[in-house]
């Protein structure tokens, strides 16, 4: 039986090595939200489900276990904020809590790495997936402080809910879960043309190619562009990369002068909660750096806590 | 296997009797339509004629094998064909427990196999027949036959 | 009337059983465990228990010149019995219907005593119901979707076969053993027709029906045959032999196994045995050391996967132990009241003279309605690729859970 | 049209193709099974704008063409997996894909990027590295330096995760001298 | 065969008797016939050899060789041997069953021994013929097929040929084009017939239709003679708003319920039309797939049959408006469902099919809100049809404009797997190319596209169909559309697709998208297959008897399959194999009996151990299972399989002339030969 209100805090690479402001933000609104976040000792990357299992799909499992089975020992889900930390992760735990003779292939390999075994008995939560649903809209009215009136181009990103089958979260055709909650924070979210397409960024493409990347995210850029958001919102720090950098590159490259502020869903929520917008980390950004969050304060902290 | 020799066709010489349970619908049209084109085969082939191979059990089979049968073969109409619905699969199934049940006993899961046919095509019912007396032939050089001895 | 109940070789189960003739006046017993020893004396009746091989053959025939009737009591002496099983591996275990005509069989393991009682009078044994009429469980018979090794022991409504658990109840009559009443399903030691193993195998098979099997196409003419390897339906039945055949294995009309053999007749019935069956087939090997034994398999297993047993359940077993000596003194003394008393408290715990109710990590019924069933349940188990080893006992498993290799101690049973 | 024009042979045989070796691939009887139909080209977010084009890729595998394994394009699947959403035959092509780029990487078919970023895993334990600049943020954002991940230990001087890394997980096949020549003549 | 009339008794008298037991207890004497064949098989086998060791087997009482046995005098020599020696059975061992062994059976029948005490032994197809090249060998295996049907003969017993009465009347299930078609053709036999439909209104899917492929001729034109015909014919029985409840009995004699659905009108309406006028509510008609309303009392359509109209209870507010307004006192709100019991011979299922409903398939957001402008096919029929809303104007839904471009999307829920379906219904194609010509007729200067997979149009016209629409410019893409899209800001759908062939992905704008959607089974088409207890298909259609020998027959005699709930059919398909259909559930009733073989298994309830696998297992349902738990034959469903015999663990059921210990006798002597290394 795992921990109630505990993760083991998985952090991947991007957060920590490129937005800390991320990890902040959600290490502030998990607390608030009253659960433990544990550190994942010894952790290292998920791995990236497009570079490491395109080269060896074994090795890719071996190392995902390895990061799973130190969860395991601290007997916590695990949480992850980047789909595809999120997507590597539930896969493997999925795909060999069924597969035994995988399992055993992996664990073989595993002893070789030192002391693990991977045993299935915990799960892998995207912290979108745990705001959406175990929060809740319902949830979250209660803590937060403050609404931010804007209206935010949402991006789910792919491995969030692709493949369905696997993720087992919602419909990949018509996703609500994120729109609904930011209701809850005031924010408005325009629906916008090939809302659901990839960033560009994914399967080492941005690593292999970067003009192919760069050429899809330039009609994402330019549909999103139409609609003309307050903000980009995405829930995945690769995606959050690809639309910082990625709009810096096309207005270099292109004559296009795109400056829109990409929030992480945590950064927002950590924001609404009442954390100081210096913490949020845009300064820190390319784009939108002097953005500042509208919003009117509908309760002091005290009330909440 | 030690006393006499294990060439194929010094075997297939000595593979007498096998006994064959054709339905009464593909196989035995099908063995018709052979013997009308005057195709041949080994004259060790026993026809049984039943309504559906649905209809032998392990219990005709072992009695076959008892009896002095080599070999013992069901050949019923093609999967999904059967004209009594499913007739043909449940027998599939029951030989498939007899082939096991002859391996854990230590012989040769080849005396027993079940084959479809199709009534218009005597080469059918003919390419089973043959591939009854290879298999069995390589079974009986390799583990020996049903009966002690020899 | 005069009896004399020899008992050949194996295990001395029926032969204990036969203690109870006593207590019927009107017979004058005598029990002679070394048939060899005997000299010959008429005899009105003589019971034959314990399995009989082809060497036996002189013995029994003086034994049958001497006696107006013979009776063979008990599985063993009448179909085979557990101890045919190592026909498999080429022994020659045979009934002895098929070394001596008109001999009389009582069948079970263990025989009932009125049934022989009745024989010995030359009574007609009165027409049994069938196993499933007198069962708690109820059938629909449906196509199975898959076959089970273990079932969760919570549903006591539904027919093992509906569950995918087989049972052959079927072709089984009614016995006071019941293994069925303690989550065992039925392996048919009371048959009520001929051949019972085979017919099991057709039944299931149809049954199956639903179940994949791989097809291939033979060369000429490309029509479907049988294909040889295995799928679904095969590894779902990993021991046929030992399924459907564990009584009557040389009066099935199979061929003798050809497995070489690898060691003593009573090793050579275990191999290939699945593991959740061997602690059923050791209790079956009854004696007075079955229990001991059953345990060693049972508790090697446990130590070797590190199953936890509760205190309660180490309580039964202790207890079980104890009653087993003294069953022992008891037959030494022929004592037949003290035998009835310790068997019905041997009973209580391990439900009847199969143990059936033993198993892996505790019990699979509530034992003498305690409500605390929960401390001394079993429940389903993995199957660990390994050697155990416990004393007297050590045995391999294959990755299917299949005895591969097996050492047993002398004079264990 | 002038003489100089060479001509190719465009037609294939059987022996263009190699139908024994795909014949472990995954699935391999679902991939049969494809009926070209498009919808995964048609979902294709980089097949709108790059070569990539996924139906193809199906097709070679099951004709058993080779040529699929040095083919660039299937380096440029972001997996989005809205292919493996859509498929009517339940083919599954981005993991067809993904197995793909295995085998290619067994023939060293690898772009140099990708062999840096595995170098990235085996030193720092993560695909991307930290730098001072963000050891600085994490400080002022009030987060330890270092993340508590095995690079943290590594500085720590507890090699040890990270070497038996490098040691056993993605052994890439050596650089092919020739690849790197045309880099070169590239430039 | 036919059997003479005297020798079949009546159903009553043997209903007690069971098994002829004087065969059992007269020892029986056997004569064995060999017959040459020409040189057909005495040019093989030699047939003296043979008749000698014949002679020498146990109970036979005379073997003989002759030249042609089929012949006159051969045939003779059987019936002599009966009158002469008291022949009881007899053995020919000449040629194949199905051949010459009625002959010899019709023989021995005359002379007044059962047929099926007749053993017939194949020595020509089975030995002479195929072993040409080893005489000694044929002889050899002639000599244990011989003795074999020797063995087999001995044990033989009689069969009754039963005589069952059937009930002359047919039940039709359905008043689709199937039903129709069957229930006239019956009718024109001279048999009465019940046809229950669900709806209001018989006619089906066909009435919905504009036009038919590939004539391009008026489905209502082609359908009204039938429908009026069956409506007024005198010996159809017409129940609408009407379903089965329950049916009984077997083959020749089914008793069914009938629960007949109140229409609150009687019949004495004029179909005046005055009640729906004033009717205050209105709601989307199911019967014009909500392309346009009707009152809460309606009629389908104008021409629709039965003419009276039909109150919708749900949607009815009782403000009693029509009650007044009905110039001849028709409605009646007071009227009550009625069940019906009606006895018949013959049963023709013809419940037809639905159409596939897309919002399955997400990405096409079929029915989703902002997506009105995705149709099915047979919305866009209505909207040709001469009786829509729109006077059989394309518009679109959402704005009511002139779509610029229409895109035809095929293969919608057949041909694939995830949605279940791997079949492919095989008629969009040829209906999408039809109507895809119609509308770019009708607007020259709107461009239509067909996205398919493959073009199947098979059969004569239909490629010439698909030829005509190339011509007037239909554009063909092949290629399945990934999805279609909206533009929030224009609100334009878009659908996107690659051309396999130039492998080009497009973005086609649509105005318009038309969703071939697959024929699927019918709704609650679960529940009446188990009434029926006939099997099912594993894509819920009903499974017929015997895919390509006998496509009408169920997997239980007597019901019968009609039309596209055996599977996709297109109309002329639909009504060939419903003609088919009636004709083959007529013959038994025609007729007026069915003569059986009781060629069925016997259940010793001594060994029974009531497992119930055997009922389990009967595929044509004829084992029941009885009150207190047994299981009991049903002889005239019984199809004489064998299939229970093995399955029954304790050999209680045993099927007559087949029985264990009969095949034990032949095994014996076929496999009675020396084996390997003997």
């Amino acid at each position: 039986m795992v921990k109630e209100n505990t993760f083991a805090f998985f952090l991947g690479c991007l957060m920590p090595n490129r937005y800390p402001a991320i990890e902040k933000a959600t290490m502030y609104v998990m607390e608030k939200l009253g659960y433990t976040l544990l550190d994942m000792e010894r952790a290292t990357c998920c791995p990236a489900p497009g570079v490491f299992r395109s080269f060896n799909k074994v090795d890719w499992m071996v190392a995902g276990a390895r990061n799973l089975c130190i969860a395991e020992k601290l007997d916590a889900d695990i949480l992850t904020v980047c789909n595809g930390c999120f997507g590597t992760l539930q896969e493997i735990n999925k795909h060999l809590k069924e597969n035994e003779e995988h399992r055993e292939l992996v664990n073989e390999k595993l002893k070789l790495l030192g002391d693990y075994e991977f045993k299935g008995t915990i799960d892998v939560r995207h912290i979108a997936e745990v705001l959406g649903y175990e929060v809740g809209p319902w949830g979250i009215e209660e803590v937060i402080i403050r609404k931010v009136n804007a209206r935010a181009a949402v991006h789910y990103g792919c491995h969030f809910l692709k493949p369905t089958r696997i993720r087992e979260i919602e419909s990949s055709e018509g996703p609500t879960i994120v729109e609904e909650f930011i209701e809850a924070l005031g924010v408005e979210s325009v629906r916008f043309k090939e809302q659901l397409t990839c960033c560009g960024a994914g399967g080492g493409v941005k690593a292999y190619s970067g003009d192919a990347s760069m050429t899809i995210f330039g009609e994402k850029m330019k549909n999103i562009d139409e609609v003309k958001p307050d903000f980009i919102l995405d829930i995945c720090p690769f995606c959050h990369l690809q639309f910082e950098t990625g709009q810096d590159h096309l207005n270099k490259n292109e004559d296009c002068n795109y400056d829109y502020p990409v929030i992480h869903i945590s950064q927002l929520v950590a924001y609404c909660m009442g954390m100081d917008q210096k913490f949020v980390g845009l300064h820190y950004q390319l784009m939108g750096r002097n953005y500042i969050f509208g919003g009117q304060e509908i309760k002091n902290e005290e009330e909440v806590l | 296997m030690s006393d006499c020799e294990t060439s194929d066709e010094y075997i297939k010489e000595r593979i007498q009797n096998i006994v064959v349970f054709m339905c009464n619908e593909c196989g035995q049209g099908s063995a018709n339509t052979a013997g009308v084109a005057r195709m041949s085969y080994d004259a060790a082939i026993r026809i049984i004629r039943v309504q559906c191979t649905g209809q032998i059990g392990p219990i005709q089979i072992t009695d076959a094998l008892n009896n002095g049968a080599d070999a013992v073969a069901c050949v019923g109409c093609c999967l999904g064909a059967c004209h009594f619905f499913n007739g043909n699969i449940l027998s599939m199934h029951r030989i498939k427990l007899m082939k096991k049940l002859f391996k854990e006993l230590g012989y040769s899961d080849q005396f027993v196999n079940q084959y479809t046919s199709r009534a218009a095509e005597g080469e059918t019912s003919v390419g089973d027949f043959e591939d009854i007396i290879d298999r069995l032939t390589t079974a009986i050089i390799s583990k020996g036959t049903i009966k002690d001895g020899c | 009337m005069d009896v004399k109940v020899f008992q050949f070789n194996g295990c001395n189960k029926c032969y204990n059983e036969t203690l109870l003739l006593k207590e019927d006046s009107e017979y004058s017993i005598k029990f002679i465990s070394d048939p060899k020893s005997w000299k010959e004396e008429k005899v009105n009746v003589s019971v034959i228990t314990g399995y009989i091989v082809p060497d036996d053959l002189k013995q029994l025939s003086k034994i049958k010149a001497n006696s107006e009737k013979v009776i063979a009591y008990g599985s063993c002496a009448s179909t085979g019995g557990v101890y045919a099983l190592a026909n498999q591996k080429g022994h020659n275990v045979t009934p002895l219907q098929n070394l001596i005509e008109d001999s009389q069989n009582i069948k079970g393991c263990l025989g009932e005593i009125e049934e022989l009682k009745l024989a010995i009078d030359g009574k007609e044994v009165p027409k049994l119901k069938n196993l499933c009429e007198v069962c708690s469980r109820r059938a629909t018979c449906e196509y199975l979707d898959e076959i089970k090794r273990q079932i969760e022991l919570d549903d006591s409504g539904t027919c093992f076969n509906d569950l995918g658990f087989l049972c052959s109840g079927f072709i089984a009559k009614e016995c006071k053993e019941k293994c069925i009443d303690y989550n065992t399903p039925c392996r048919g030691c009371k048959p009520s027709i001929d051949r019972s193993g085979i017919r099991m195998l057709g039944l299931f098979g149809t049954l199956a029906g639903n179940i994949e099997i791989a097809t291939e196409h033979s060369v000429k003419g490309a029509t479907d045959k049988l294909a040889d390897e295995d799928d679904d339906l095969t590894d779902g039945l990993p021991d046929i032999v030992g399924n459907f055949f564990r009584f009557t294995l040389p009066t099935s009309g199979l061929p003798k196994g050809r497995i070489p053999s690898s060691g003593t007749l009573l090793e050579d019935l275990f191999i290939g045995r699945l593991i959740e069956e061997v602690p059923l087939i050791s209790g079956l090997l009854g004696g007075s050391k079955s229990i001991s034994l059953t345990l060693k398999f049972i508790e090697s297993y446990e130590k070797a996967n590190e199953i936890k047993v509760s205190e309660q359940v180490k309580k039964f077993r202790s207890e079980l132990l104890k009653l087993e000596d003294e069953l022992q003194n008891a037959i030494d003394k022929e004592d037949s009241t003290k035998y009835k008393e310790v068997t019905e408290k041997i009973r209580k715990i391990a439900g009847n003279m199969n143990l059936s109710n033993l198993f892996f990590s505790g019990f699979k019924t509530k034992i003498n309605d305690s409500d605390d069933f929960d401390d001394y349940k079993t429940h389903i188990f993995e199957i660990v690729e390994e050697t155990y080893k416990n004393g007297s006992v050590e045995y391999k498993i294959d990755s299917d859970g299949i005895l591969t290799e097996i050492k047993i101690k002398e004079g264990l049973v | 049209m002038s003489d100089s024009k060479e001509y190719h042979r465009e037609f294939k045989t059987n022996e263009d193709f190699d139908k024994e070796f795909f014949k472990n691939i995954e699935r391999k009887t679902n991939i049969w099974q494809c009926i070209q139909c498009g919808t995964c080209t048609a979902s294709c977010e980089s097949g709108r704008w790059t070569a990539l084009k996924t139906r193809m890729i199906i097709r070679k595998v099951v004709l058993g063409d080779l040529s699929v394994l040095s083919d660039p394009d299937i380096w440029l699947c972001t997996t989005c997996y809205q292919c493996y959403e859509r498929c009517p035959r339940d083919v599954k092509p981005t993991d067809v894909i993904m197995e793909l780029r295995n085998y290619a990487t067994k023939l060293g078919n690898i772009s140099p990027n990708h062999r840096a970023v595995v170098g990235y895993l085996t030193n720092f334990g993560h695909a991307v590295p930290i730098n001072d600049e963000i050891k600085q943020r994490r400080v002022e954002l009030g987060l330890d330096e270092l993340p508590p991940t095995a690079f943290k230990f590594k500085q720590e001087g507890d090699e040890k995760d990270l070497k038996k890394f490098e040691e056993y997980l993605f052994d890439l096949p050596p650089v092919k001298v020739k690849e790197e020549k045309k880099k070169e003549e590239e430039k | 065969m036919t059997v003479k009339e005297e020798k079949v008794k009546p159903t009553e008298e043997i209903k007690e008797k069971t098994v002829s037991q004087d065969s059992k207890d007269e020892e029986p004497r056997i004569g064995v016939f060999i017959c040459h064949c020409g040189h057909n098989i005495a040019g093989t086998v030699d047939v003296a050899k043979v008749a000698e060791y014949a002679g020498a087997l146990p109970n036979v009482v005379k073997a003989e060789h002759y030249m042609f046995m089929c012949s006159k005098p051969g045939v003779q020599m059987v019936k002599d041997s009966i009158k002469e020696l008291g022949v009881n059975r007899t053995v020919v061992a000449s040629c194949s069953k199905n051949q010459h062994g009625r002959t010899f059976a019709r023989a021995i029948a005359e002379e007044g021994i059962n047929k099926h005490r007749h053993q017939q032994v194949n020595i020509r197809e089975y030995c002479s013929w195929v072993h040409k090249k080893d005489e000694e060998k044929a002889t050899a295996k002639s000599l244990r097929l011989v003795e074999a049907g020797v063995n087999r003969a001995r044990k033989l017993d009689d069969v009754e040929t039963r005589r069952v009465t059937t009930t002359k009347a047919a039940l039709v299930i359905g008043g689709g084009i199937a039903g129709l078609r069957s229930a006239h053709d019956m009718a024109e036999l001279g048999i009465p017939v019940f046809l229950v439909e669900k709806n209001s209104t018989i006619g089906g899917h066909m009435t919905r239709l504009n036009k038919t492929f590939p004539t391009l001729e008026c489905p209502q034109c082609s359908i009204s003679p039938l429908t009026n015909g069956v409506a007024n014919h005198p010996l159809i029985e017409l129940y609408t708003n009407a379903q089965v409840k329950s049916v009984e009995g077997s083959l020749g004699n089914f008793e069914i319920e009938i629960e007949i659905k109140p229409r609150y009108v009687k019949d004495n309406c004029t179909s005046c039309g005055e009640c729906s006028l004033h009717c205050p509510v209105e709601v989307p008609s199911e019967w014009d797939k909500g392309m346009s309303m009707r009152n809460a009392i309606y009629k389908a359509y104008p021409q629709a049959i039965p003419a009276t109209f039909v109150r919708d209870k749900k949607a009815c507010i009782e403000c009693n408006t029509c009650i007044n307004i009905c110039p001849v006192q028709a409605i009646d709100f007071s009227m009550q469902p009625e069940t019906k019991t009606v006895k018949v011979g013959s049963i023709i299922v013809a419940a037809g099919f639905s159409e596939y409903d897309p919002t399955e398939i997400e990405p096409y957001h079929y029915g989703q809100e902002g997506y009105e402008d995705v149709i099915t096919q047979l919305k866009l029929e209505r909207m040709l049809s001469p009786t829509s809303l729109t006077n059989s104007e394309v518009l679109r839904p959402s704005d009511g404009k002139l779509p610029k471009s229409v895109v035809i999307i095929q293969c919608v829920g057949s041909r694939n797997d995830q949605v279940g379906n791997q079949y492919c219904t095989g008629v969009c194609c040829k209906f999408a190319i039809k109507n895809a010509r119609i509308v770019k007729e009708m607007y020259p200067d709107t461009d239509v596209t067909i996205c398919y997979i493959d073009i199947r149009t098979p059969g004569l016209n239909f490629e010439e169909l698909y030829k005509s629409a190339q011509e007037v410019g239909v554009r063909f893409i092949r290629g399945r559309p990934s999805e279609i899209i909206k533009d929030p800001i224009s609100g334009e759908l878009t659908v996107i697709v690659e051309d396999t062939l130039s492998m080009t992905p497009l973005q086609l704008s649509a105005d318009l998208v038309v969703l071939s959607a697959a024929m699927v089974p019918p709704e609650g088409i679960g529940p009446l297959g188990s009434k029926l207890h006939v099997l099912r298909s594993k894509e819920g259609f009903l499974k017929e008897f015997h895919i390509k020998m006998n496509p009408t027959l169920s997997s239980k005699g007597g019901i019968f399959l009609a039309g596209t709930i055996q599977g996709p059919k297109d109309i002329s398909e639909t009504v060939a194999h419903a003609g088919s259909a009636a004709a083959l559930a007529a013959a038994p009733l025609v007729k007026g009996y069915i003569e059986k073989e009781m060629l069925v298994p016997t259940i010793d309830y001594e060994l029974c151990v009531n497992c119930g696998i055997c009922k389990t297992i009967c595929a044509p349902a004829a084992i029941d299972i009885d009150e207190n738990g047994r299981p009991i034959v049903n002889e005239i469903a019984c199809k004489s399989c064998g299939m229970c015999m093995p399955s029954c663990p304790t050999s209680a059921i045993q099927l007559i002339n087949f029985t264990d210990d009969q095949l034990y006798d032949e095994i014996i002597a076929v496999s009675g030969g020396g084996a390997v290394c003997e």
